[in-house]
């Protein structure tokens, strides 16, 4: 038997894999059975009530898509009456994703979120900072250290860090999220893309930028999460274009912890399920008893001088 | 719409909780492995497709769609799923059917599905057509493919008993699609068209205002264009009976999550406040007092 | 007829069409027209002799390539002595690509390749910079502006600023660029991405990090150079996933005046010369007489607020 | 190897100068459309590849080799061409052939083309075995698919009235893969394999001298596995007879332009100074002597 789960601190998961925030919803529930995934992870909601952006809100790109949802919110409210009890009925932790447009309000939706039935928040930092010329928080070092502050000082539940690759070095951002008291990362979100239609010269969605996601994405992803992963010592949970087994096992060994699976979840509703056993029939394979053990294994080239070669 | 009931085709299946530990019975929505049964052309755009399913798809009620899992071919990797409503669905047969114009990556992967072949169809998903109870008079208003989403509505209303006219509109008679199977499952079919202007709303208005005489309409439905949404939504405030409108919109999931499918409703009938539906899951039949146009 | 020149500053161009650095080489020479493109951009060159990456260079992803190549070079007297005359027998004007360890040696190489027969020089600011902890020049707007200052002073030929795409702010390298006197913006070169082999759990290629190139990549690189082009007044030169006219048109669309195709000349030695044939095609068709015309032509959607909706 | 010439096949196709400005006596590398006209299975894992090829193609020289771009088949979408060494090329026939192992995305779409279907094989590319000028005895020793790349050689130095003694490894006699066809072609065939040690690298070497005392080799040629590569290179230093080795490596662009398919060389025979060298531009083929293993 496979040992599957992992720890994020003292969150034990039963296996390493977990929807990423916006790309699941209660309908799942008539499609798989949710208590076989690790964690249950729901769409970020803000204090306010919003609409999100204009449609249309999707291009189909190759091996990728192109989404621009915005943060359509129905508020605390909403999710405390009807999604926290709803999810309630699955087994796995729930984690909340919260986004705000200050530093003060993020505080104070984690507080409003800290109920029973909710495991941990997850703070979606990829959105523009009201107070800073609407540069995202996650962009820049100092906003994201004081976000995850003000939430640790709100609630006792864990708080995750949600990164943006939308920067030039993740590391110092991944630096400034453990300084500031996250306990745990996820990297990362979606990277600002774009498309045109050529016959109409407008942009493929309405907002003219939006994420793009899912299979294309993951060689950069993977890097980054790599390179948060070096930078830190809390737990990096990797997302970016997870629909396999094999996916999820780079981001393993490329040092995170658990995995987020995003739009694969669109493509096929038993992404994740299927992610799961073939994760365990590799360790099967492979004689792995744990999966933890995988985390961070990947064995880099001996650096092979071209000197050196001389004598062989 | 109150005491309305949603339209069900048949029980929904019966499932065994033991084989998934208890679980399943809350299990309505699947990705459906279907085997090709035959994928015909019906004429020079538009093919016909009849897949053996297994039962949680066979409990595609009226106005709900499936999202294929369209295969590659050739240089075409569809990416996402594509949206397809139900055509017709036959229990006993276990089929399922679709109407579908060949036109992108994804429906030109499906054209190349040969007889044997399987295709993922996941669903049934989305809130169909709702039919008042003890409805005596149905009209359906389609066309182009538009057709393929009422078929069903059709066919259903008359084995409730209700009397069913269906107005196909297309360009010219030759284009007219699915007329013989609408009478066939009992339908009082009136083709109209561009070439003899028949298709104009004024006519098409005209129309049903003296079929309404005649038998007063408990429901008027449509989908799709902008034109008929506006003919339905003065024709059902002047004639005071409830109008359901079928829309699309570029999906994601299909399955509430990504909130891709939106587009704009007025809280309630008349109301000034707009606000974003998802048209997979809060639709993607809506009451069209509550439609605007886009 | 349609009028197909470009003009990048005093330079015109009879088509927007030319090579990316490093994916192009005498060898072409042997299978298509060289005098059909509209520019010849060679291979990153450095003073000092370089061998380059340890293989493997190269792992296949979906729609694109991740190459681990370094900057092998030969040196300023093999460029001038080998690659000046040779070029010298076609008709497009040649941009020398340079990369150097510190400011003063991009100067300098700039002075070096000075000669007739070179018409632009294009720095390659993707490279560390030896004197700043090896953070790439190009992620440093004061080092950007610092190299093509340097390079201006030494040179009376065109200066192209190559932008890096793995930073948070394009638009701020663009303007720093612009600031130092750069005559046209190159966006831009790779983003750096890794793979690993599950089976090995080496890392596929030895160098462990390299960029992604090829189609998969348009979408992010597109948006770049969109914001680049925003962010500036001299033109800018998109690269980044072009295979097709199509991608060509969506990044004149976005503003960029010219476009440079890289992994495609790899899969398709007649990439190029089919761009600039559908380029034509395309402009025919919709009666557009100078390509020039669709520079910058996007035209977003109309902001529809969500109210406004209300009273249609 | 001063002397030596690299070896012409055939004359280099005579193009007329008018129809391309003047430019295309240069361009001797195309993306050549060919078509398939045959693709048949030689073992389980082999797949023997004929295609009709046009002029430039035909003037392939023997350890040049295609860049061929793999068709998509279901969901391998193959995006870099694959690189696969000349088997034979017969310039009357106007055909050029492959021998290709199945193995991943490019050569399991390789392997669904049908006779009839269009293959894109770009080249000729790269620098063949050098022949020494009335050469007299050549050694061709090979294993598994190395064959195909040493097999036009064979061919070609028996057309220029040199002795050729082939030695073919494998594992099992039963494993060995065009061995009639070398005989075909006038070559003395030796097969060691695995099973009764005949394939032993000490075994081979004394082949080799035996047949060097024989008649002396003017060339040993060999292609893939380190092992072959450092008896060649013993043999070559003890007996003084030129060696070439034809290499592999994962490939770009296939034309010297992206500096991705490099290994380490020696500057020159026995140099301590190392440097890297493109396998597709300076090679396929090297100096055994200058060449080091991996
Ligand atoms: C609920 C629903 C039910 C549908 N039922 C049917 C049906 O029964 N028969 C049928 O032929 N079509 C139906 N459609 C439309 C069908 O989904 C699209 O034609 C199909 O997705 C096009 O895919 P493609 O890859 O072939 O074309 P693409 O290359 O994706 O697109 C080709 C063209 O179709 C447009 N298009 C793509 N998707 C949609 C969409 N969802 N809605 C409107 N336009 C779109 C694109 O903008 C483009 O202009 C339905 C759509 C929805 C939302
Ligand atoms: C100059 C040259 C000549 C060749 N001639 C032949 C030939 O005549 N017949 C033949 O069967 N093969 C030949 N090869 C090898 C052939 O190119 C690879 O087997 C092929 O590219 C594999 O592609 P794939 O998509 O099927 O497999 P992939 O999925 O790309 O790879 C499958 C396996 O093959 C390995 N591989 C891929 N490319 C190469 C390569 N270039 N060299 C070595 N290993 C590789 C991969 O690392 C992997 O382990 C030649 C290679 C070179 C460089
Ligand atoms: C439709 C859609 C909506 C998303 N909404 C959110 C969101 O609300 N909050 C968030 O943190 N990330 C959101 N994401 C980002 C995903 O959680 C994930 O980080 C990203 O899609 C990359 O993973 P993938 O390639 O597996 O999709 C969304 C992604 C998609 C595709
Ligand atoms: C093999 C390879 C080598 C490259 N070498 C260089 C280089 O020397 N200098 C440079 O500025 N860019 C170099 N590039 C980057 C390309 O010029 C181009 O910016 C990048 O590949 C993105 O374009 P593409 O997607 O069309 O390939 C190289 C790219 C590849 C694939
Ligand atoms: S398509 Fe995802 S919410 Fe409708
Ligand atoms: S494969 Fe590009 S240089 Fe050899």
């Amino acid at each position: 038997m496979v040992d599957m789960s992992v720890s994020i601190g003292k969150l034990t998961l039963q296996n390493p894999v977990m929807p990423g925030s916006g790309t699941f919803a209660e309908g799942m529930a008539k499609v798989i059975d949710l208590n076989g995934l690790g964690a249950i992870v729901t769409k970020t909601i803000t204090s306010d009530l919003r609409e999100g952006n204009t449609p249309p809100r999707v291009a189909e790109l190759r091996n990728s898509t192109l989404f621009s949802i915005g943060i359509p919110s129905k508020g605390p409210e909403h999710y405390l009456e009807e999604l926290v009890p709803f999810y309630r009925n699955y087994t796995p932790p729930l984690v909340a994703s919260i986004s705000a447009n200050t530093v003060e309000e993020f505080g104070e939706l984690a507080a409003r979120l800290s109920v029973p039935g909710v495991a941990a928040i997850e703070a979606n930092i990829s959105c523009p900072n009201l107070k800073k010329d609407g540069q995202a928080f996650g962009m820049d070092p100092q906003a994201t250290e004081a976000v995850i502050k003000a939430m640790k000082r709100n609630t006792d539940l864990q708080v995750w860090a949600k990164l943006s690759p939308n920067v030039g070095s993740i590391a110092v951002i991944a630096r400034a999220a453990e300084q500031g008291g996250a306990d745990a990362l996820v990297s990362s979100n979606a990277i600002l893309a774009m498309a045109i239609d050529i016959e109409s010269h407008q942009p493929k969605v309405a907002n003219l930028m939006g994420g793009i996601t899912g299979s294309a994405t993951k060689p950069i992803l993977l890097r980054m999460a790599y390179q948060a992963a070096q930078a830190v010592s809390i737990p990096v949970i990797g997302c970016g274009g997870i629909a396999t087994a094999e996916d999820a096992i780079e981001y393993l060994l490329a040092g995170c912890t658990a995995v987020q699976v995003g739009t694969a979840n669109f493509i096929s509703t038993s992404a994740m399920p299927r992610v799961i056993d073939d994760l365990q029939a590799y360790c099967v394979r492979r004689g792995i008893t744990r999966i933890r053990d995988l985390v961070g294994a990947m064995k880099v080239h001996e650096a092979k001088l071209l000197e050196a070669r001389a004598g062989l | 719409m109150t005491n309305s009931v949603p339209i069900p085709l048949q029980p929904a299946p019966s499932t065994a909780a033991s084989s998934c530990g208890g679980h399943c019975a809350d299990f309505t929505i699947a990705e459906n492995l279907c085997q090709v049964l035959s994928n015909a052309w019906v004429n020079a755009e538009y093919k016909h497709l009849v897949l053996k399913a297994p039962p949680i798809a066979l409990a595609v009620l009226p106005g709900q769609f499936f999202h294929l899992n369209c295969p590659p071919s050739g240089n075409d990797v569809p990416y996402l799923r594509r949206p397809m409503s139900l055509y017709r669905v036959s229990p006993q047969d276990c089929t399922i059917e679709f109407l579908y114009k060949v036109q992108g990556a994804g429906t030109r992967g499906l054209a190349t599905l040969e007889p044997g072949a399987t295709l993922d169809a996941f669903g049934p998903v989305g809130q169909g057509f709702t039919l008042p109870p003890q409805a005596r008079h149905v009209l359906v208003l389609a066309r182009g493919v538009g057709l393929a989403t009422m078929a069903p509505l059709a066919q259903h209303a008359v084995q409730r008993g209700a009397r069913v006219t269906a107005i196909l509109s297309a360009r010219s008679p030759a284009l007219v699609m699915s007329e013989q199977y609408l009478r066939s499952v009992g339908a009082d079919v009136i083709v109209v068209h561009d070439q003899d202007g028949s298709s104009d709303i004024a006519h098409i208005e005209k129309l049903v205002r003296e079929r309404h005489a005649q038998l007063p309409f408990d429901l008027l439905t449509t989908c799709g264009s902008n034109r008929f949404l506006l003919a339905l939504q003065r024709l059902g405030q002047e004639l005071d009976v409830p109008a359901q409108v079928a829309l699309e919109q570029l999906m994601g999931c299909a399955l509430g999550m990504c909130f891709a499918c939106v587009r704009p409703f007025r809280k309630s009938p008349g109301s000034e406040t707009m606000s974003y539906r998802r048209v997979c899951w809060d639709g993607p039949v809506f009451d069209a007092q509550e439609t605007v146009t886009w």
